[in-house]
């Protein structure tokens, strides 16, 4: 019903209204073969063209909004010379990059090291295509969507590595070992954690993930997702691996060992100065943004309004979904960077143990939880005919006491793992992780 | 389906010119005086010692074997997933069969110490 | 019709074969002979996936409760076998590089001409 | 017509991609830069599954080889020395390498130009989703009728539930094997 309220302006292919105007107005003097390919292409580059513009103006702002939220936390003012609240100051920064002398080292092995900078890029951008921006508001709706951003995320460390070694310096080949050996690391709980949000929303696309966190009180089949509101309620514990996973994922504070300052100079990107410097952040600006999008697609029932009912969802003929959409990613993106201003950077031997010893148990046992639970509340409304709130109250109430007991049994497991003493260089309450998955319950 | 892949095309097109485009306005704007000091390895202004292509403990490979074999294991289980609700209870028995027996692979990593960052 | 027919997929197929195999018979270096199998693991793939779109599928009445009986749907046969391909693979690289790792522990030396413990 | 043209030129890139990649492999001279011309490779394996309508299969082979095997292959190369390769990474058998597989590329080209595969209509159809028409009909062999549904799956739950069910074996035996790898490979690299 709402997507008759708003007509698929992404979507490819037939039925994109763009598309339908170029062919009818645009094209017309073109041959029958070749209108309908020139109009998709058109389509699909205006397209990238908006999303493009919309990533990058996010970017750029949100690396100003990261300096003056940081700022603010550790009680400074953060950049306010440039524009009024600095706001123009990440064009001068780009201005800077642009104009700075590119060095690149003798001993260096020279094609690699260019085309790690340049490489990096794209699978950053690449990641865009599945994120929707509001309903039907979808570059293309992938039947295998979650698992083509993941996979396209796990290639960045190829351009990663190959920075490293074509700089031939030992910290950033150094550097490049830890970022591939943390990113492939906290890749297994990422990927983990979700399964459990797939196996209840029924499919890998994004549109479909979304639209079956709206089943709330509906009487909605279980092929259509399960009637449990967003996933943040049935799946509370894998969203806070998720969470971790992607702050590590993404080499941001506290999870930044590969390119500790303090340590390693700057990790695999020691060797660049100027733009190519400044592609790695642009890389890495833009992963967040697209994790913090598809955590929000995933947990936090993307372009749907928060309030029951579909309650502001629109206003007037406006679809409100890109204000919600934005307004999610906004917060997960405010959250990391909170994270950033706040937390100390763990220690190699911590960061690794805690992927594989804590991440990794859990969410498999999440998993199984959420696997039994779900196809026994499945058996249970087929069979007692259950509908409407009752029934989600149900589901979300049986969730939340399964996350809670998983929680508890899983401080009692590796407390108890702890007090053997068998593995004296893991301690969780060290690094206060430990307690931010208390902080979950 | 087609459509959406053909968009993804397009799409990967414009994300490899977008570091061109940012290397091409920098070519173009910044300095160029190279010199042999500058362009020296950076190591916080000392001389470097010996290749820079050192040599990785195996403890790296470690992690990086457990993951490969993770990342196969959710190859299968995604499919697992996306079915499960549509399968009868003989598919959890397979499942909890297959992640079973690649826990047990875990422990024994663990037990073994691969796990440990030595 | 096909809007790319089967050999040239085949073709492709043959060439990386072919080439893998070189690799693998050339090469001194012991990662590099893994990296010519995996190639061929590739290229095996490519075919098995090209059989199953152009060929395999004999459509079978579709099984399964959300489709209804009269449709039919292509057998998953390829796609199987290529994911089961992708997971052998995996393991095989894993075992064997880890076998280099080892060799070349021992004999301080990654070339495989040097392995030659086994000869009387 | 044109789009056939733009998919032809499609595989086209992507089969250069492989090929060149897989060239690129046997011919560097440094380990190194032979990994990265391999993962080249898979990349255009990947394009040549969505050339084929198998997405899945095309975003598993990007996950598993360019974002596993691959950092496996380039950890391994980083665990040794002599990264740089030497001058002569080629041992004796070039000559007779070639010497065997070039009736080996010949005979494989011909069997697959001229072998008479029974290609399917399903091949034909571009998507999944489909009605049968009457060319369709007459070309499949089987209860085909015209207007039939026709559904190439694309979907990844059909793959699920043909793994757990036809396929269930394999499955569980992949598991195994998985498990016998990991315990296998951490023995042998740990001295």
């Amino acid at each position: 019903m709402m997507m008759e309220l708003m007509p698929v302006w992404l979507q490819a292919g037939a039925g994109n209204p763009l598309r339908e105007f170029l062919l009818e107005n645009i094209l017309t003097g073109l041959s029958e073969a070749w209108r309908p390919l020139v109009a998709d292409l058109l389509t699909w580059s205006l397209t990238c063209a908006l999303i493009m513009g919309i990533v990058q103006v996010t970017m750029l702002y949100c690396t100003l909004l990261e300096r003056k939220f940081v700022g603010r936390i550790q009680d400074r003012i953060g950049p306010n010379r440039v524009g009024y609240w600095g706001l123009l100051q990440p064009f001068a920064d780009m201005v800077k990059m642009l104009t700075k002398e590119d060095i690149t080292p003798a001993v260096a092995h020279r094609s690699v090291y260019n085309l790690g900078a340049i490489l990096v890029v794209p699978p950053a951008i690449m990641v865009f295509a599945i994120l929707p921006l509001s309903l039907g508001l979808v570059a293309s709706d992938l039947s295998v969507g979650f698992l083509y951003f993941i996979s396209v995320a796990s290639v960045v460390i190829v351009p990663i590595f190959m920075a490293g070694w074509g700089s031939r310096n030992k910290f950033a080949l150094i550097g490049a070992m830890r970022a591939v050996a943390q990113t492939v690391s906290y890749e297994i709980p990422q990927v983990l954690s979700v399964v459990g949000v797939l196996l209840l929303a029924g499919s890998l696309s994004t549109g479909d993930i979304i639209l079956a966190q709206g089943t709330v009180g509906s009487g909605a089949q279980a092929s259509q997702g399960f009637p449990g509101g967003w996933f943040i309620l049935t799946q509370p514990i894998a969203f806070v691996i998720y969470l971790m996973a992607t702050t590590a994922e993404v080499e941001r504070t506290p999870f930044d060992i590969p390119e500790a300052e303090s340590e390693i100079i700057a990790g695999y990107h020691t060797e660049y100065a100027g733009i190519k410097f400044g592609l790695f952040q642009l890389s890495q600006y833009f992963m967040t943004i697209a994790s913090a999008a598809l955590g929000s697609v995933l947990f936090l029932g993307g372009w749907m309004s928060p309030f029951p009912g579909g309650l502001l969802q629109t206003l007037g003929p406006l679809n409100l979904g890109f204000f919600w959409m934005g307004a999610k990613t906004l917060l997960l993106i405010l959250g990391f960077m909170w994270l950033r201003g706040t937390w100390p950077r763990l220690r190699s031997d911590q960061l690794m143990g805690f992927a594989w010893k804590v991440l990794v148990p859990l969410s498999l046992a999440n998993l199984l939880i959420t696997a039994l639970l779900g196809w026994l509340l499945h058996g249970w409304w087929n069979a007692s005919g259950a509908q409407g709130l009752g029934r989600s109250a149900v589901v979300v109430v049986a969730f939340l006491a399964a996350n809670g007991l998983l929680l508890f049994g899983a401080m009692l497991g590796f407390g108890r793992l702890r007090a053997k003493g068998g593995r004296p260089d893991i301690r969780f309450e060290a690094t206060g992780v430990g307690s931010s998955v208390e902080g979950a319950a | 389906m087609v459509d959406n892949w053909g968009f993804i095309a397009v799409l990967t097109l414009v994300a490899f010119t977008v570091p061109l485009i940012g290397l091409a306005l920098s070519w173009l704007l910044r300095p160029h005086r190279p010199g042999p000091i500058k362009q020296t390895t950076y190591e916080c202004g000392l001389e470097t010692i010996g290749d820079s292509w050192v040599q990785f403990k195996v403890q790296y490979y470690l992690y990086a074997l457990i993951f490969v074999l993770f990342d196969v294991e959710t190859v299968f289980l995604y499919p697992w997933a996306v079915a499960f609700l549509g399968l009868p209870l003989f598919a959890l028995v397979e499942m909890v069969i297959f992640l079973g027996i690649l826990a047990i692979g875990l422990i024994y990593a663990w037990r073994k110490g691969a796990l440990e960052w030595v | 019709m096909a809007m790319i027919p089967l050999w040239w997929y085949l073709m492709v197929a043959a060439g990386l074969f072919t080439i893998g195999l070189y690799g693998a018979l050339v090469r001194k270096n012991a990662v590099s002979v893994l990296m010519g199998i995996e190639l061929m693991l590739n290229a095996v793939n490519v075919n098995a996936v090209a059989f199953w779109r152009y060929v395999s599928p004999t459509a079978k009445a579709a099984a399964g409760a959300d489709r209804p009986v009269g449709d039919f749907v292509v057998g998953m046969d390829g796609q199987v076998f290529a994911v089961v391909v992708i997971a052998l693979a995996a393991a095989e690289a894993a075992v064997g590089l880890a076998m280099v790792i080892a060799l070349y522990r021992s004999r301080r030396s990654f070339n495989l001409p040097q392995m030659d413990q086994l000869q009387g | 017509m044109s789009q056939q043209t733009v998919v032809q030129l499609v595989f086209g890139v992507m089969a250069a991609l492989s090929l060149g990649g897989a060239m690129g492999v046997v011919m560097a001279r440094t380990v190194f830069v032979s990994a990265l011309w391999l993962i080249l490779s898979f990349v255009g394996v990947a394009g040549l599954y969505i050339t084929l309508g198998a997405g899945f299969l095309a975003v598993i082979q990007v996950l598993v080889y360019v974002g596993a095997i691959s950092v496996l292959i380039l950890f391994a190369i980083m665990l040794t020395e002599d990264v740089m390769g030497d001058e002569h990474p080629n041992n004796g058998q070039v000559g007779l390498a070639i010497i065997l597989l070039t009736p080996l590329i010949f005979l494989l080209g011909k069997w697959g130009f001229t072998a008479n595969w029974p290609v399917k209509a399903a091949a034909i159809l571009p998507r999944s989703g489909l009605s049968v028409d009457a060319a369709t009909a007459a070309a499949l062999p089987g209860a085909l009728k015209t207007g039939d549904a026709f559904l190439v799956p694309d979907s990844v739950a059909y793959l699920g539930r043909v793994l757990m069910t036809e396929h269930f074996l394999a499955f569980e035996v992949v598991s195994v094997v998985l498990l016998v790898a990991l315990v296998g490979a951490i023995v042998i690299a740990r001295d």
